[in-house]
């Protein structure tokens, strides 16, 4: 077995209450995974784990082929940013890069060439100077992955880097983390609760829910066929609009009927058969949706009525009330909507998810 | 109907009644706490028969500065009439390491605490808080125990160790409450660049713990130096520190009681503190906040 | 101290290393001796001690404690007793207050010293029996004092045209007179223990030898609810109406200086308050008159005692050998006492030189008036709450006769 | 089985000292002090067995009954007295005044004194023959009296007065910090509201503040429970027995009337008493809230 990364039947529990359990987790050399999910679900505490800043109640970790369980974190050939950057206030940045290096008694050349080559990569020299205090928000989080690029890590962790940042410098500093990455093919395994921050980064993602991972894929899969009713849920915003309903057998084969819907489900990219007489929770993505004239002739067409319009300059997401059901959709937008229209709503059902209801998987 | 004025530019400001109580109550207030002050000032600069004819409130008749000189080189605590600068030099020995260590001890506590979560840690906590607030009555007599079996009472050391006791609830406080602001993440950032326990306290923390350390000092420097209980019980003879020596050289008289001596020994005592109070200013009122041990 | 301190570890450690005990023994003949000797006139009665002691090859080193009567003193003593690390010397009372360092096997026997010297014989019985426990001698007595006494300005009384006072009603008349005159009439200090004396004095003088031991002796009851007492309580009570307000936070020595002044009438003190009237320049039943007691004429004996802690070193035991010895030779005992305002504890010590109120106390012992002191007779546990009841009372004029009768009670009978 | 970590091994170490402390000077002291509050010692601890004997006479001695209450009387007098001043000159501060600093700086200088010289200065100042009293027959009114430390049903209040001289100004202190803490937000609201300023104080910023009044109440609490240097420079505990307090009590009795049973009874006493009253307290203060993770 090949991996950078490897957690196996990790355990941690604080007390009685068990934060981690009985996890499998491997990452290749060089790849790009991103822990996913809610505040809570035991995410930065797995982060931690393979860091080695907390202990773990059972189970090991493996980083390059070599058990660190009970290693020091800097044994561990790890690098670490942190969402505060973690930056030593009293030093210089230079002195903040270089502090690991002093404390492992490097030699003075070699200290100066790795700061030097981070402060290249990461375009921070005019600023080794400085200090903290004198940085602005961006120019700390650069010199905090500097940090751990001096300490030639096989392994960067990556703790919600960007979620102390305005939007704006969140947006670059991704693009200047995912070059990082494409530049030094280091094994990278970031922490996140921002979908796009995951899906636009990730090689895989790992959604993780009540100390567990959910679905661990490549984030096209996680985004098109989520393994369960909380992924679904949780990727995508605005959310996947979602039906409760029950599959009946139909003229044309297996229909959905609920919540005032009723459609056909041929062409559905399904993991099972859909077993008519089976209670389930029909979700289609708001751009999935087929709405006004792309709606027009499609079997299963329904008509909404528009309860509001929000328009977001290069699309429209439009809010419909469907029955008792409520709705959104993403639109074009070419065309205005006034509340109180009437307008036709079909389903792409190749690109539906249906979940079981009681076991919330995806069928 | 009144005039009609027109609303426009600048409102108009007025001394209304209210401001003037307003400045009559701080006025007052400020007069009151400043009495004992000028009370003790000016009779510390009178003869003896002027303060015995005349009333505390008035100004000297005649500046003296013989009172002052008694205090400090002549005044008599028992036979030893060497005036309060004896205890003003222990006050000095016990205070001085007394702060260090105290501090110390705090630091490394709340350092500790904090961040490494130790085993019994929150015995630790807990015993501590407690140490905060219960009345030392229920300490002395074991500790004066204690002490003497291994020949610490009334010895210097002894009162310094006592204080270092004592002092080490609030330092601890004051550090675990201090450090529990810093972001846990900058210490894990330290440990993944392999801090261990020592080199992260002296070269991340401490170094960062500037203004706690301040405010630490300012605590204990006035809270040591206005001791009188500890000083009174384990100093010992030879170390009074100047409370007590003051109470001493108030109570012991020859013929009557000399209380323009008696004043500015007691100026010369608060002196320290009051020093420390001026000077550190706004840093002394964070003292107090921080003191306050919130959790 | 710290000199001390340093030069015993020095030596202790320097015996340890060598194994040289005896080596030391001419080298530190230093004595620390613990008292609380510090108004003028007793400071100046240690230095006859002190002088004498270094004259015969001592060293005395002085660790003199301000306060309290002696409380401060006696706690560092023991504090540093039971610590082990103890004084060569240290001063108490007679009586009880050493007890326990007794029984504890804390203290040095004398009774080797007291046979080599025979002092047996020659010390003043009363004070022999106050240092005995078991027959067996625990300390050095130094001085017979009478504790309270009354002492009066003769030019005050003289000014409002009064006469000493030879009765206790006398008194009460006088003190009302100096009273309508604006004079303060009784200068009493505000120390509980100074109105604890007062109280006594009342109590042996008024109510007499004999209801005293009853009381403080033998802890009898009955007696203390007798008339008698009740009597005792009025009339001290009726003091309360004679102090002025200034009493509070007044010491014993500058009530005693009111009476020096001709600033105040009457005073009560032990007869130590003489030393204050020595410094002064003034001469004791000249200048300031003094009444060993108003009715009952009593000496109410108690004194100043050095006990010995027991120590290692055999030069410290020398150094508690020949301070005891040089404590009880006549010429020292002298002069000691006639500074102290007190009387020798050696009997055959003649009572020529002293002053008339010595000569007065000397005559009450010889004649057999005299009562122990009440530190002889109870705990000091006892004797803390007698002083706070007393002077509860003495300064809180709503509490009646009859209550203090019914506290004072509870304390002797629990 | 885990091994025994490096680094938890250095932390421990470092703690030895407060180890050390935390079990001999605290937690050793109170046990050994709570056993011979049940035996018979006097000078010198004896280890019988006595009961509750010297509880009883604890009970039953009125010095430690009037010390008890005059540790109410002065308590309640120093902590409402302190906070309504302190709470008075921290509103008035807060009024936009000129010279705040300076006003500020007085209020607040007797705190860093001790309690030793704040006794003995009002102990002067409050003497019949020497202070005010001599000072207004000085000035012609003679009839004027004031005798309230000589007195030994007042002399009490006179304490808290001169406590409360001390410390008022830690009370400003910390309250003025809370009044400059509040959003400037709530102000504007209570503008465009049309509330009265008194209103504003009363109705919403005390409410707000109730973290440091408590604070404000905890920290006087303490100095009035360990309350002893005061009295003992300002009264010495006279007239009488009349401003006698607990920790007065157990120092006398350990140290000059030998008798450290009788002593540690009361210790223990105050002991259990600030337990039951701040124990509760302390625990939802420190340990409800100890969830952060490492």
């Amino acid at each position: 077995m090949d991996s950078s990364v490897s957690v196996r039947d990790l355990r941690i529990s604080y007390g009685a209450l068990d934060v981690i359990r009985d996890l499998q987790l491997d990452i290749a050399p060089g790849e790009f995974l991103v822990l996913l999910g809610p505040s809570g679900c035991g995410k930065s505490t797995l982060l931690n784990a393979i860091a080695g800043l907390i202990d773990v109640s059972d189970g090991e970790v493996w980083i390059n082929e070599r058990n660190v369980t009970w290693d020091e974190p800097k044994d561990r050939g790890i690098g670490m940013v942190f969402q505060s950057y973690a930056l030593y206030p009293q030093m210089t940045v230079e002195k903040n890069l270089s502090f690991g290096l002093r404390v492992a008694k490097h030699s003075r050349e070699d200290i100066d060439k790795r700061v030097a080559r981070a402060a290249e990569i990461l375009q921070i020299e005019p600023l080794l100077k400085r200090r903290p205090s004198n940085l602005s928000g961006g120019q700390r989080q650069r010199v905090a992955i500097g940090r751990a690029l001096v300490r030639d890590a096989d392994v960067f962790l990556f703790d919600e880097p960007l979620s102390n940042l305005d939007a704006k410098l969140r947006v670059d500093l991704r693009v200047e983390i995912k070059r990082l990455h494409q530049r030094l093919r280091s094994t990278m395994v970031y922490v996140t609760h921002d979908q796009i921050e995951a899906l636009t980064l990730a090689d895989r993602i790992a959604v993780m829910q009540g100390g567990a991972i959910q679905q661990l894929d490549d984030p096209l899969t996680i985004y098109n066929r989520p393994c369960n009713l909380f992924v679904a849920g949780f990727i995508g915003s605005p959310a996947m609009n979602f039906f409760r309903g029950r599959l009946e057998e139909g003229a044309d084969g297996v229909r959905f009927r609920g919540q005032g819907i009723e459609t056909p489900l041929a062409g559905y990219d399904g993991d099972t058969a859909l077993l008519p007489g089976r209670e389930v929770i029909f979700g289609m993505r708001p751009e999935h949706l087929l709405f006004d004239q792309d709606a027009v002739g499609r079997p299963g067409q329904v008509e909404a009525v528009v309860e509001l319009e929000e328009p977001m300059g290069a699309d429209s997401l439009v809010w419909l009330t469907l029955g008792e059901a409520r709705l959104s959709v993403r639109c074009g937008s070419g065309r205005r909507y006034r509340p109180g229209d009437r307008v036709p709503l079909a389903f792409d059902i190749s690109r539906a998810s249906i979940f079981d209801a009681e076991t919330e998987r995806r069928l | 109907m009144s005039d009609p004025i027109h609303p426009r530019g600048a409102k108009p400001r007025h001394l209304t009644p209210g401001r003037i109580g307003l400045y009559a109550f701080l006025v007052f207030a400020a007069a009151f706490f400043l009495l004992p002050f000028y009370v003790m000032v000016v009779t510390s600069f009178k003869t003896m028969p002027e303060i015995q004819q005349g009333n505390i409130f008035s100004l000297p008749s005649k500046l003296t500065l013989a009172p002052w000189v008694t205090a400090w080189a002549k005044a008599c605590t028992g036979v030893n009439c060497e005036g309060i600068r004896v205890g003003v030099l222990n006050s000095f020995k016990i205070m001085i390491p007394s702060t260090f260590l105290s501090i110390l001890l705090g630091a490394i506590n709340g350092y500790a605490l904090s961040f490494w979560r130790p085993r019994g840690g929150n015995l630790i906590f807990a015993v501590l808080l407690m140490g905060a607030f219960i009345p030392y009555q229920v300490y002395l007599y074991p500790l004066v125990r204690m002490l003497s079996m291994v020949s610490l009472y009334n010895t210097l050391p002894g009162i310094i160790v006592v204080h270092v006791i004592f002092g080490m609830p609030v330092m601890t406080l004051l550090f675990r409450n201090y450090y529990a602001a810093v972001p846990v993440d900058l210490f894990k950032a330290a440990r993944i660049d392999g801090g261990g326990f020592w080199t992260i306290f002296t070269r991340v923390m401490l170094p960062m713990s500037g203004p706690i350390l301040v405010v630490a000092a300012i605590l204990q420097v006035t809270g040591i130096w206005n001791d009188f209980l500890f000083g009174l019980i384990f100093a010992g003879r030879d170390h009074l520190p100047m409370t007590v020596e003051l109470n001493n050289i108030v109570n012991t008289t020859t013929g009557t009681k000399a209380y323009n001596v008696n004043m500015a020994a007691t100026i010369l005592t608060a002196m320290v503190p009051l020093i420390v109070y001026f000077v550190s200013g706004r840093w002394f009122v964070r003292g107090i906040a921080a003191g306050a041990v919130k959790g | 101290m710290n000199t001390v301190t340093k030069n015993r570890a020095l030596a202790v450690v320097a015996s340890a290393a060598f194994g040289l005990a005896g080596m030391q023994a001419q080298a530190a003949d230093k004595a620390e001796v613990i008292h609380w000797w510090t108004s003028g006139g007793e400071h100046a009665a240690v230095m006859e001690f002190e002088k004498a002691f270094d004259a015969q090859g001592g060293d005395w080193v002085d660790a003199a404690v301000a306060g309290g009567g002696g409380d401060a003193a006696r706690t560092d003593g023991i504090n540093r007793i039971i610590g082990g690390n103890p004084p060569t010397a240290m001063q108490f009372n007679t009586g009880k207050q050493f007890d326990e360092l007794v029984s504890n096997g804390l203290l040095r026997n004398l009774d080797p010293l007291a046979k080599e010297y025979g002092w047996k014989d020659k010390i003043n019985p009363v004070l022999l029996n106050a240092v005995s426990v078991d027959g067996h001698m625990y300390a050095v007595p130094v001085d017979i004092h009478s504790n309270t006494w009354l002492w009066y300005s003769p030019e005050v009384l003289k000014k409002a045209g009064l006469e000493p006072p030879k009765t206790w009603d006398d008194l009460l008349t006088d003190l009302a007179a100096l009273k309508k005159d604006g004079v303060i009439p009784l200068a009493q200090a505000g120390d509980a223990w100074t109105q604890v004396l007062t109280f006594y004095n009342v109590l042996i003088t008024q109510g007499g030898k004999d209801l005293y031991m009853k009381i403080i002796k033998d802890h009898d009851v009955d007696a203390v609810k007798s008339p008698e007492f009740l009597k005792v309580a009025e009339t001290f009570g009726k003091l309360r109406d004679y102090v002025d307000p200034g009493m509070q936070g007044r010491q014993w020595n500058q009530a005693i200086a009111l009476v020096i002044d001709n600033k105040a009438g009457f005073n009560f003190m032990g007869d130590w308050a003489k030393g204050e009237i020595d410094v002064n320049k003034k001469v004791p039943g000249k200048d300031v008159g003094c009444i060993p007691g108003l009715g009952h004429q009593t000496y109410w004996v108690g004194g100043d005692v050095f006990v010995f802690p027991k120590v290692k070193s055999k030069a410290e035991q020398a150094s508690q050998a020949l301070l005891a010895k040089v404590l009880l030779e006549p010429k020292v005992q002298l002069a000691f006492n006639e500074k102290k305002g007190a009387v020798p504890v050696l009997k055959d010590v003649s009572s020529e030189g002293m002053d008339q109120c010595a000569q007065k106390g000397l005559a009450l012992l010889k004649s057999g008036d005299y009562v122990p002191s009440s530190d002889i007779l109870i705990t000091p546990d006892m004797s803390g709450s007698i002083q706070d009841l007393v002077s509860a009372y003495f300064t809180d004029k709503s509490q009646t006769p009859q209550q203090f009768v019914d506290q004072f009670a509870a304390i002797i009978g629990g | 089985m885990k091994p025994l970590r490096l680094r938890r091994l250095s932390a421990q170490a470092a703690l030895i000292p407060t180890w050390v402390i935390v079990i001999f000077a605290y937690l050793g002291t109170i046990l050994w002090t709570i056993r011979i509050s049940f035996t018979s010692s006097g000078i010198l601890p004896k280890y019988d067995f006595v009961g509750f004997e010297q509880y009883e006479r604890l009970f039953r001695s009125a010095r430690w009954i009037i010390s008890v209450q005059n540790l109410a009387i002065f308590g309640v007098m120093f902590i409402v007295g302190c906070l309504v001043l302190g709470f008075l000159m921290a509103v008035f501060l807060d009024q936009r005044i000129k010279g705040e600093g300076i006003f500020r700086t007085i209020f607040l200088y007797p705190y860093a004194m001790s309690f030793i010289v704040t006794g003995l200065v009002w102990a002067w100042i409050l003497n019949p023959t020497l202070g005010i009293q001599h000072a207004m027959h000085n000035w012609g009114w003679t009839s004027f009296s004031f005798d309230w430390l000589a007195r030994g049903d007042r002399a009490i209040y006179m304490v808290g007065f001169a406590g409360i001289w001390q410390s008022a100004g830690l009370v400003m202190a910390i309250l003025l910090a809370g009044l400059r803490g509040i959003d400037e937000d709530i102000w504007k609201a209570a503008r465009v509201d049309g509330i009265p300023t008194w209103r504003v104080y009363i109705s919403i910023v005390i409410p707000m503040m109730s973290g440091m009044f408590v604070t404000a109440i905890v920290l006087l609490a303490i100095a009035v429970v360990k309350v002893y240097d005061i009295v003992v420079a300002m009264t010495g505990g006279g007239p009488g027995i009349s401003t006698e307090v607990p920790a007065k009590f157990v120092i006398d009795y350990l140290f000059n009337r030998q008798n450290i049973a009788l002593a540690t009874a009361a210790a223990s006493v105050m002991f259990v008493a600030v337990l039951v009253v701040l124990g509760p307290w302390l625990y939802r203060q420190y340990f409800r809230k100890e969830r952060r993770a490492a």
